[in-house]
This record gives C-alpha cells, structure tokens and sequence, in this order.
C-alpha cells in the first residue's frame, strides 16, 4: 500500500498474551531452576527489529504455554503430526508437477517505515539461490521467493495473501511479519490448505496445530522472555526489591507489559514505573520517569534504537543498576556499539550468533552464511541480522521441504505442513540447543537462550557464563 | 512525598528534581518543535503553504551531513555550513521549478506536490541509504555519555543538563537572531517581510516576488538542514524515518503560534514540548502515551481563543 | 472534418447517448471486476472502491465548502471499527452497521464542526490533523479519560472477521446468496455489496451538491464573508458540511471493514488522511467522478509501484517503489493542476461542448408587455413585441 | 511640452473578458491629466495595463522607452510611480518601513535618508507616527503614506488610482491640495484616475471620460466642467 512513512516509527508484533496463556503457564509448581529449550529458527533482530529474531525460551519452571497435560491423549507419544487434509482443495494433497518451481512467499512490509523487514526476503534469497545451484534445488524443483508488500497495515495483508496463494500459486508462506497481519490471514492458509510457517512473531497462539493447523511459530514467544527475565532477577539480583518497566505503546510491547504486570508482584518486587512509550518520543521524558521510582532494575521492553537511547539515558539520568533488555535488540553493531560503553551492566537474552559479534568470527556455521551471502547475495549486507534471519529461515523450509519430498505422497503441500510440524534439527543460527516440534506435545519450536551481560569494550555478549534457558520440548501446545 | 494530595495530581509532582529535569526535557523538546516550527514559518510567510516535505528535506540533508563527516572525515561544523548552503540552492530551486509553475493554476496542487515530494525524498533515502539506523551519528555539540552539567545528584531523580541539549537551545537563539537580523536589517529582509504583507504593491515598488518565494523556501531548507544535524544528535536516532514525527510536532507548534510569526514558532514550540511532558508527569487520568492527544486539545484550546494563533496576524478577508 | 467543437445541447438525443455511454461503461466496470479480473484482486478492487467512498465524504468537505481537513482518516476508522465489532463481538448482521457506523461518523463530524465555526484555514487544518493523529492513540488506550477503549477495539492486536472462502468457514462469512450468479466466490459478493453501496453514496452525494444545501456550501467555499451576507448562515452550513462528510466517510469505512476483514489502530493512521487528500486532489476537487478516480489510483498506484515488472526500470524494491509512487504524483499533479478530470473536461472540451437546453422560441409568453404610469393608468403598446430568437448554434458561434 | 507618456491603441482585459478597446492618451511634462469614468468603465484597468501589472496590447511610450511587454517589477526603475486603487500599503512593516521599501531600486543610501526626512516634512503626520505600523493608520493617513511611499523612487510621472476611495471630504480636500502642490512645487507630472470629478477637475490641467473602455471625451478641465454630459454623469447637477 501507500508508505507509511508519516506512520509512528517502529511497531512490533506479537499479540497480547491471552489471559488464557498466562494463567496456564503461569505460576504452576516451579520445578528446576534452569529448564532448557531447543533453539531453531532465525536468529538476531536487525534493526528496526520486531518480532523477527530467534530463539525462544521457555520460562525456567515448567512448561510455558499449555501444561502438557492438556493435551489429547489420544496421540501417541512420539507419533508425528498429521495435517487434516479432508477439507483441502484436491492440489494440496498432489505432489508438485516435475520441473515446477518452489514458490515460497514472504509477505511483509517492503514499503513504510517499516521497510527494513523487507531485507529478510534477500537472506531467504541468498540460501535458496545456494541450494538451488549447489543441490539442483529440492527432490529437483528449483526454489523461489515471491514478495509480496504489506506496509504492516493489517488491512492489506489479506489482498496481499489472497494474490500470493491465488495469483502466485506458492506452494508456502515463510516468516509472515506482524500479528494483526498472521492473525488476520491465517484463515485463508487454512481455506487454501498453504501452509503458513515460522511466523516472525512472538505470539504465543501459532503453536495451536488442533484449531491452526497450517499456522506454526517461528521465533520466541515474548511472554515467555518476560517471565525468563523475572527469573533471572530473582536468580542474579537477589536483593532487587523494585523494578521500573518501559514498554513500547504496540502489541509488541504490550505483550512484554502485560506478562510482567502480572509475573513480577507475583515473585514479590514492586513495579515502581511502568511507562508506555510512542514511535514518536526521544525517551528523555519516559527514562526521567522510569529514574524517578528510584528502581533497582530497569526492564526495557522495546526494540531497536529504543533499546540504545533507554540505555544511554538511564545511565545518564544517574542509573548504575543492571538493564534488562529484548532480545529483539540483540544485535551488536546497531545497538549495543552504539551505546558505547553506556551498555556495562546490561543483560539480554541472547538466542542466535550475530555476525556482527566477534565471538562469532570463526564460527562455521556465520562464515558460512558470510560466505553465502558473498556469493549468491551481491549486494546484500550479511552483517544486518535481518538477513541472517531470512537465511536461517530458508534453512529450515529446505530442510523441511526435503523431508516432506520423502514421505509417502511425494512433495504435497500437506507433507510439508506435516514436516514443519516435525523439526528435529541443529538451525545454524542458533547458539545451542535443538529445532523441535512435534505438533503434540510441543508446539514452539525456538526454546533455547542465555541470559548474558554485554561486555562494551570487547563488544561482545559473555555468553559462557550467562545463565542458559533451555525448555526444549516442554513448549507444550497453546490453549488459550 | 506527595505534599499536596490534589485529586488527579500524579503525588511524585512535588518531587523536585523530578520537576526541574521534566522541565529540562520539555523545554529542550520544545526547542526542537521550534526548529522546525521556524521552517514551517519561513514558507509560509511568503507562499501560505504547508510543506510536507520539509522534515524529509532535512533528513536528507542530514545524511549528507553524516557521509561527509563520518564517511568523508569531514569536521562538522564544516559539513553542516557546507550541507546548510547547498540545501538552501535545493530549496529555492524547488521552489523555481516545482512550486512556483503550480502557484497560478490550484491551491491544493502544491500540497500534493509537497506530499509527493516527500515519497521521492523517503523512499529515496531509505534506497541510498538502506533502511537501517545508522550510527555513530555526527556529534555538533559534545555527545558522550559524561557531556553534561549535573546539578543536584543527590536526590532520585538526577537533575542534569546534557550538553547537547543546551546545544539545542543555542541553535534556536542563534537562528532567530540570525532571522532577526536578516529580516529587520537588511534590505533582502525588509523585501522578503514586504512581500509576505502584500505581494501586489512589493512587485509595484520592484520587489522580485518570484526571488522572495524561493528565499521563504532556501531559508526554510537552510533551517532544516542545521536542524536535521541537531536533532539527529539530540534524538540519538539517524534512520531515513527519524524526521517523520518531528515535522508534526512542528506544525503543531507553528499552528499555536501562529503561522506566519516567528516569535510565534519559538512560543509555541516550547509550549507543546512543556504540554506533551507534563501530561503524563501530571495527570494520573491520561495513561501516559497519550501525551500527543493532550498537545492536541491544547492546541484547540489556544485556537479556539485566538483562531489565527498566538502571535500571528488576523488576515482582514475582503469581500 | 467539422468545425469543432461540436454543440450538444443538453437533454438533446447527442446527450442522452453520452449518458447512456457512462452507463455502460458502469456496467462493463462491475462485470470486469466480477468476472474478467483474476478473483484475488476483486478484493482490492472492494478496498479501492471503500476509498472512492471516503474521498467522495472527505469531498464535500474540501471539494465543496474549501476546508481542507486530514482527520478523515479518524472518521474512516470510526466506521470500521464500529462494523468490526458490531460484527465480531455481537454478531449483528454487516448491512445492520452501515447505519450505526454512519449516525456514529455523523455525530463526531459535527463536534468537529464546531471549532471550525471560528477558526478556518490552515488553523483548522491542523485541528483535524490533530484528530488524524489522536485517533490511533486513543483506540490503543486502554486509560483514555477512563474509558478502557483497548479492550473494545482490540488494542494494538487490532480485530479480525476472518471472512475466509465460501464453503469452510464458521462464524462471520460474506457468502454469495443463492441467486447470486454461479461462479461467484465471496469476494465477488463482497465487490458487489460495496459496488451497490458507493452506487448509493454518490448518487446520495451528487443530489446534495445539486441541492440548495450543496449550492449553500458552494458560495461558503468560494467567499465565505460574501455568502454569510447573501443569507448562507454559516455556522449552520459548516458543522453540516462536516458531519455529512463524516457521514458518507465512516459509511466507507464500514465497507472497508468488510473488503479486508482485518483493521489495525495504525491502518488508519495520518497516512490514510493523506492518502485521501491526495486522492481526491489527483482525482479532481469539487467533482463526482474525481474521488472515484482518486481512490481507485491511490489503491492501484503503489501496488503497481511494488509488483509491475517495468520496462526500464524492472522490478523494483520497497523504497524504489516508494520513489516511484512520489514521482507520478508528482507527475500528475504537475500536468493536471486540478486534477485528471478536470484536466479530461479541458481535452473533451476540444471536440464536445455541453450547453444547457435553450427553451424552444414559442415556450415565450405571447401577452402583451404592459406599462403604467406613475398615476395608475397603463400605456397601450403600440405594437406586438417581437423577439427574435437565435438558434443555439448561432448564439455560440 | 515634451510628451512624457503616450498611450495608443491600448487594449487589455482579465482572460476572456476584454475591458479596453484601443485607449489613446497622453500626458505631457509637469501637467496634471485626470481621467474620469463611472464604476467598471475601465479606469483601474487603464493603469494596471499603463504598469504592466495586466496583459496588454497596444503601446505605452514612456520618454521614448516602449513598456507594453515588460515585467511589472521592472518598472519602477523608468521614472514611473503607481499608487494603486486601497494604498497598497504593507501593514506588518512600519510607516519608515513602508518608505524604505518604496526606495527599494535606488542603492544610494544617504539620499534616500534625505528623501525620508524630505517625506516627513512634506506629511507631518507620517514623521509623527514614523515607528507604528502602517496597518494602525487611518485611511487618509495610509494614503498619503502610499503617495509618499511612491514620491521614494523620485518618479517624474505619479500615477494616482482613485485616491479619495473611502476618505473624508475634508481630507480629500487636502489630499487634493498636496498633490497640486506637488505638481506646482516638486514638478512631478500627475495621472489621477478618479470617480470624484469634483475635486479632481479643481486641479487639473487636463481630463479624459471614459466609458465602457473607450475614451468617449477630452478636453480642458474648464471646458468638461462645462459640458452638461459630464456636469450629468460625475457632477451631479
């Protein structure tokens, strides 16, 4: 649509979390400190961020979302997850005629101001054009990306949709961005039988294969980063008493708000400011107010040049106690290096390799994508983390889409959504831990990250003694 | 320690620092307003248009700024004087070419040719540029972390003064005496001022009409482009989005005070910045992002009393 | 070749066929979309058209009675929210909101009004921008002067009427009846309803602008002091000018709901209002035809920016799109100052002139014209009067 | 008598609308030419075309210098000085503002100091109100600021749009006087289009009637004063 450029600047997905949810998963019996979480999907948040980093995390106790117990019994255990396709127009259970492509739609914003998601689609570009010269592409159909612009307005997503699934023909949609959007959408996937997967946001609802079968997350829940945070305090900061929240004014933000509102008087601290902030505000009023409570932690639940501008100010207004900040602000070279060595102190939930961290310069996997992107991505800034984002994403679609290629019925769209919901795998983005899903017993894919404190004058996240969060499998399904 | 327990009244207002450093952040928030409040003036005055494009203008500018110092090594002050002349030829030449064959034929066109403006401007900053913030971001006034005046330390929260705010604020003192003296001394001032009372009787006397319009739009560029350089500074934000939201607040500004009133820009530009951090300091009854909305109902408070604005003259319309 | 530019009277049978002409070319419209064009953009034909609704509204307003207003976009909104939950949370049926939507934009046009009573201008332009950019706000709020208006409207998770394809879904679904024609698939039916409804509305519109009311804002726009002395009373006129325009705008809004079944705060953010302007201004101001152009441009503009693969320039990414898109505004605005109809009406007015019907020379009355004195008595005429009467040709030669 | 300005043939109008039909006139050095004619007859029109201020045609000979196709704003520099019909007076600058901005084609600083002060003696009131802003004055005042504003570029020829529009008849009376004065002391030769034949024909040399943009009578002031058409139309007796 029209730019949205007079729009407030940066707005996050992620839905509020569901009261549902966060009684669910909220202060059932607390077992084990440190719970682990497999880790998948696509990592950093670039820029202007938003839901489009990695790695989720469950909360230290036990399951996150639903308690496993909720779920049908039915299922065997370890039996894998069967996509209904009786409703299904007849071409989702054919497989795909020799020689046609792959077409695997990304449907965000490419125009407004929120243009620099638009960059995810040449990281899934740059992987798709590597596997498509080194491998002949998947079970020999060569892979495409189609784009499709939604400015981020809601209300353009389902023309956008509807021509992609239509028009275009894709065989799936990778990495949607913005919640109302996927919200909005995810019923015509459902109609068309095109699987909708990884979503970029941190919506807890996408792990619900009963209801949404055609509908899987792809990166962190922020409900679940909220609560690992409260832990963490509790863990590193036992004399904390009060705590100061700022939360950007969106779904995004308010899914961060509402979780902590909740889980930080439950775990006994005070929340002495919490203050919503606009696109269009400098956060000079907002940190002035944050400081004023006197607190002895500040959460910081916003993204991108908010994140630096909270953490500068609140050390300029005089604030030497610890930061806690998104993980959506992970990236080092935009928004940690620019705080300068305002950024001691503060901690972050790292989730994947950021190739512009140093720790990571000899790591196979980040020279690798480097290298990729070298060749098959002139042009193309491998540094930005959106772009390793959308390569990791593309990583795990082929990954998937050779596995569908492999079960019975050939490459259909209806294996593929079985395959999206059967993950087991190592994404290469990811700092530890697994990539599983399995459609029954745990919806989410992304679980695994560490709590680390930001070292500003090596520039890097001191990750080996960070607290590691991992709740791989015990993700359980959605049922709000 | 709420002295006063006033219904209503947030009790941390009578905590003292927190008072003084609201009033800091307002008043230099406000000078930023005014900035651009003074761009909106200096084109209006002459031409009664409202340019879009102005806050694109400057972020533009602004980047120009950021390749030659911290691409090119530039010192800043040189890039800003440098980058300040050529987007005043821009501005004019804009005027020249685009505007001014459109003055005759519609009132609305030069609007929507402002808007497209800003399109071609945004899209084509975010093209050049890519649509990633950028950093470090060129420093005019002294910007690390310790650059600032502290003044009572003792009490929570810290009242301190950064330097790049009082930076602002010189800019904003400088520029209106430099627009002062341009206007009221000069004989270029005198015609610009002569043109914006009655264009008809100025081309009588041999006033260049034409040459003032463009003038109106060079300073309003030259304006933008210094205040592009200290509001990327002060704001901490260097994206091709980061004037979008300013430019509003300009209008804002610009509207309380009057449209084609200098001093008007400059009142009203702090007033909006006092009303939009006091708001939410103040009233508990207002959840505190909607300080924007209570700037609005300020604004139509003033209007409704004064519909031509603080300080701007009453258009006697003739029949 | 004849001596152009040709006469037509109007109501004469040249007329008549130019009005049949614009009627067939309404119905060729409508059978495109339902039937040629690929399914999918009949949704964003839908949307398109929701457009042409709301600038007809934000037309009356700037078009008619010369008050630019940028809070459209905050009247659009009203009606599509009020649509959304009325259909989402209570289930009333879609064609039972357009009312509520329209009395709902109504009332708050006339609150606007009222401060346009005394300010004008370009001061009462930033009021309504202020409006365009209080509306996002307050629909996010869940603290607005105590009213928590984020759990009706959804907050920034903004609401969905998941209005998915015909045969699958439960809850709300715009499925073509049964004597829809075969073939048609919900988007078809949801094309046709708002297709009836902006039928609706500018006919709706058109009658007002002929009316004595539409003559009323007329004078207002053109000198307003002129027509305060000529008995328009203004204040009357103006929050009536605003209201109604809020009216047909939140009705479009309503449909808007409708063709994209999900709206967000920040879809009708300060970048609607302007959309509209520009649409309007591109279309052409103070005309019928004009918002229909404009909102179907301003809908199909930045798509074709974005997805046509262009000769020279290829296929381009988002910013360069954007680039584009400023660059034909630019453009267009630049070679039609008044917009592309006014700017047809000058190219039409090359070959066709449209004059109004002259009444035929015996429809005069035959009586004598009388004469009195200052005394009472009438002078006798002399003689018969006759007027000559040149033919309409003659008279325009 | 050297013919200082030659009006032949002149035709002007508003787009489509033609307002003159081939207007010829003349002024001649130090003489004091009035033009008379009812509402709409032309006479504004006549001087907005003489200044270029309107498309023209025809030919307008200044001291041998053709100005028909000249732009407005290179005009005041030829020795010609037009006071248009309401003053024109610019009411957010001051009233020594207003005069500055009338000598804006002349770069000599100091006479034009000297023709400021030279103003202030000639028109008392305006040195007395020398810091207000001419917007405050009142309509007479304006007025002679607008003449005084126009004497700054030293015209030879003042070309005067109904100056008594809106004023007093004892003020116009005055007014009336100056410019005589002018004339008779200063030099300056006078065009004044005026409805108030009255007056004007008191200090004229000259008059032109002009009805429906053509000129319809010439002649000595004396002898129109005696003509009953004239006498009818503008005298009203």
């Amino acid at each position: 649509m029209t730019q949205r450029a007079m729009r407030t600047r940066l707005r996050v997905t992620a839905v509020v979390c569901l009261a549902a949810i966060a009684a669910a998963c909220g202060s059932d019996s607390n077992s084990g400190s440190s719970a682990t979480a497999g880790s998948a999907a696509p990592a950093t948040a670039a820029a202007p961020a938003t839901e489009a980093t990695t790695a989720a995390t469950t909360a230290a106790t036990t399951a996150a979302s639903s308690a496993a117990t909720s779920v049908p019994s039915t299922e065997a255990a370890g039996a894998a997850f069967k996509v209904p396709t009786d409703k299904c127009p007849a071409d989702a259970t054919q497989p795909l005629a020799d020689g046609a492509p792959i077409k695997i739609g990304f449907i965000g914003p490419q125009t407004g101001p929120l243009a620099a998601f638009g960059v995810i689609a040449q990281g899934m570009k740059v992987y798709f054009d590597k596997i498509n010269k080194e491998q002949g592409g998947v079970d020999g159909h060569q892979l495409e990306v189609v784009t499709k612009d939604d400015a981020y307005d809601p209300a353009q997503s389902g023309p956008a949709v509807q021509e992609a699934i239509q028009g275009d023909k894709i065989f799936a949609s990778v990495f949607q961005i913005g919640t109302p959007n996927v919200a909005g959408t995810r019923q015509q996937y459902a109609d068309a039988c095109v699987p909708q997967a990884l979503v970029g946001t941190g919506f807890p609802a996408w792990g619900d294969p009963k209801n949404w079968p055609w509908t899987t997350g792809g990166i962190p829940s922020y409900t679940v980063e909220a609560k690992v945070w409260v832990q963490f305090i509790k863990q590193k900061f036992p004399d904390a008493k009060k705590v100061a929240i700022l939360s950007y004014n969106n779904d995004f933000g308010k899914t961060y708000k509402t979780t902590l509102d909740e889980a930080l008087p439950a775990a006994g601290y005070q929340i002495v400011a919490d203050v919503a902030h606009e696109g269009t505000s400098d956060l000079s009023n907002e940190v002035t107010q944050l400081l004023a409570g006197g607190p002895d932690v500040i959460i910081g639940g916003t993204t991108s040049t908010f994140c630096t501008n909270l953490i500068k100010l609140a050390r300029q207004g005089g604030f030497t106690g610890p930061i806690l900040n998104s993980y959506t602000c992970q990236s080092i070279q935009q928004f940690m290096v620019p705080a300068g060595d305002a950024a001691a102190n503060v901690f972050t939930l790292v989730v994947a390799k950021d190739p512009s961290d140093p720790a990571y310069a000899d790591d196979p996997d980040v020279k690798q994508y480097i290298a990729d992107v070298g060749t098959y991505g002139p042009g193309v800034d491998a540094k930005v983390g959106n772009v390793f984002t959308g390569y990791n994403g593309a990583f795990l679609t082929v990954d998937a889409l050779n596995r569908a290629a492999k079960m019975d019925g050939g490459l259909t769209r209806a294996n593929l959504m079985n395959a999206f919901w059967s993950f087991n795998t190592k994404s290469p983005i990811a700092i530890g831990g697994v990539a599983k899903v399995d459609g029954v017993k745990d919806a989410y894919i992304a679980e695994y990250g560490v709590m680390a404190e930001y070292d500003p004058t090596g520039q890097t996240y001191k990750v080996a003694d960070g607290v590691k969060i991992d709740a791989e499998g015990q993700g359980g399904v959605f049922a709000g | 320690m709420g002295i006063l327990a006033v219904p209503g009244i947030d009790d941390k207002f009578f905590n003292l620092t927190l008072f003084l450093q609201n009033l800091t952040n307002a008043l230099a928030n406000g000078a930023v307003y005014a900035l651009m409040a003074l761009t909106v003036v200096m084109i209006y005055k002459t031409t009664g248009h409202l340019n879009f494009a102005q806050g694109e203008m400057a972020m533009f500018s602004t980047f120009i700024v950021y390749v030659l110092v911290i691409e090119q090594g530039f010192n800043v002050w040189a890039a800003i004087v440098l980058v300040v002349l050529g987007s005043m030829v821009v501005g004019a030449g804009i005027e020249r070419i685009l505007i001014q064959p459109l003055e005759r034929r519609s009132v609305l066109a030069p609007v929507i040719l402002t808007l497209g403006l800003f399109f071609i401007l945004n899209g084509g900053a975010a093209t050049i540029w890519g649509t990633q913030p950028h950093s470090p971001i060129p420093a005019p006034f002294p910007g690390k972390l310790d650059d600032k005046v502290d003044i009572i330390t003792n009490r929570v929260p810290h009242f301190f003064v950064t330097y790049k705010a009082i930076g602002v604020w010189i800019t904003l003192v400088v520029l209106v005496l430099l627009l002062n003296l341009l206007l009221k001394r000069t004989k270029l001032g005198l015609a610009y001022r002569a043109v914006a009372a009655n264009a008809e009787s100025s081309l009588i006397v041999g006033i260049p009409v034409k040459r003032m319009l463009m003038l109106g739009w060079a300073l309003a560029a030259g304006i933008g482009a210094i205040a592009g350089a200290v509001i990327a500074q002060y704001r901490n934000v260097l994206d091709f989005n980061f004037m979008a939201a300013v430019l509003l607040f300009g209008f804002a500004a610009a509207c309380v005070g009057g449209f084609d009133s200098i001093l008007g820009a400059v009142v009203g530009g702090l007033l909006v910045g006092v009303v939009e951090t006091f708001t939410p300091a103040l009233f508990t009854f207002v959840g505190s992002e909607l300080s924007l909305v209570m700037v609005l109902l300020v604004i139509l408070i003033v209007l409704y009393f004064r519909p031509q604005g603080l300080f701007g003259s009453k258009r006697v319309e003739r029949v | 070749m004849r001596s152009l530019p040709v006469i037509v009277e109007r109501k004469s049978p040249w007329h008549r066929a130019f009005q049949l002409a614009a009627v067939l070319a309404v119905i060729a419209f409508f059978f495109f979309v339902t039937n040629v064009a690929e399914n999918f953009s009949a949704s964003r034909w839908a949307i398109a058209l929701t457009l042409t609704v709301a600038i007809l509204g934000l037309n009356i307003v700037t078009g008619y009675s010369g008050q630019i207003s940028i809070g459209h976009s905050a009247f659009f909104g009203i009606g599509a929210y009020t649509t959304m939950i009325l259909i989402a949370d209570h289930g009333w049926p879609f064609l039972a909101t357009l009312p509520v939507a329209g009395a709902l934009g109504f009332a708050v046009g006339a609150v606007i009004g009222i401060p346009a009573l005394r300010i004008r201008g370009l001061y009462l332009s930033l009021i309504t921008l202020g409006l365009a950019l209080a509306f996002p706000a307050i629909v996010k709020s869940d603290n607005f002067f105590g009213i928590d208006f984020a759990s009706i409207t959804g907050g920034s998770n903004g609401k969905v009427i998941s209005n998915g394809d015909v045969t699958k879904t439960e809850g709300f679904h715009w499925n073509p009846p049964s004597w829809a024609p075969h073939g048609w698939t919900t988007n078809d039916w949801t094309f046709a309803t708002v297709f009836v409804i902006a039928l609706l509305m500018f006919a709706m519109t058109s009658n007002l602008i002929r009316s004595s009311v539409g003559r009323g804002l007329i004078a207002m726009r053109d000198n307003e002091t002129g027509a305060a002395v000529s008995g328009v009373y203004p204040a009357q006129y103006k929050v009536l000018a605003f209201a109604t325009s809020a009216l047909v705008t939140s009705i479009g809004g309503g449909c808007f709901a409708l063709a994209s079944s999900t709206i967000g705060p920040d879809t009708f953010g300060l970048q609607r209002s302007i959309e509209f302007i520009a649409g309007l201004v591109i279309g052409g101001v103070a005309t019928i035809l004009g918002p229909f152009i404009g909102g179907v441009l301003v809908e199909w503009l930045p798509y074709w920016a974005f997805e046509v693969n262009w000769p020279i320039l290829g296929r381009l990414e988002g910013p360069q799109a954007g680039v584009l898109y400023g660059a034909i505004l630019v453009v267009i605005i630049f070679f039609m100052p008044g917009g592309i109809v006014h700017g047809l009406r000058q190219i039409r007015s090359k070959f066709v002139v449209m004059v109004p019907r002259l009444p035929a020379a015996q429809e005069f009355s035959t009586a004598p014209i009388v004469a009195y004195e200052l005394d009472g008595s009438h002078i006798e005429p002399d003689h018969e009067i006759e007027i000559a009467q040149p033919t309409a040709k003659e008279r325009y030669q | 008598m050297t013919t200082m300005l030659k009006v032949s043939n002149l035709e002007a109008g508003y787009g489509p609308i033609q307002v003159l039909r081939g207007v010829d006139l003349y002024v001649d050095e130090a003489e004091v030419v009035v033009l008379l004619g009812a509402n709409g007859a032309g006479k504004t029109t006549t001087i907005r075309a003489i200044c270029q201020m309107i498309d023209t045609k025809g030919s307008v000979d200044m001291c041998g210098v053709e100005l028909v196709g000249m732009r407005p704003e290179k005009m005041a520099g030829k020795g010609m000085a037009h006071v248009p019909q309401g003053r024109g007076t610019f009411p957010e600058l001051t009233v020594e503002e207003n005069l500055q901005v009338g000598a804006y084609v002349r770069k000599d600083r100091a006479a034009i100091r000297e023709d400021i002060d030279h103003s202030y003696t000639l028109f008392p009131r305006l040195g007395e109100r020398r810091g207000q802003l001419a917007g405050s004055l009142s309509g007479g005042e304006q007025q002679m600021l607008a003449v005084a504003r126009a004497m700054m570029c030293r015209p030879r020829l003042l070309l005067l749009d109904e100056p008594s529009l809106g004023l007093a008849p004892l003020v116009i009376q005055s007014l009336f006087d100056r410019f005589s004065a002018l004339n008779k002391d200063e030099g300056v030769t006078l065009f004044i289009v005026e409805q108030n034949a009255n007056v004007a024909l008191d200090i004229a040399d000259r008059a032109y009637v002009i009805e429906a943009g053509r000129i319809v009578l010439t002649g000595g002031a004396d002898e129109l004063r005696e003509n009953d058409a004239v006498r009818r139309a503008y005298l009203g007796f």
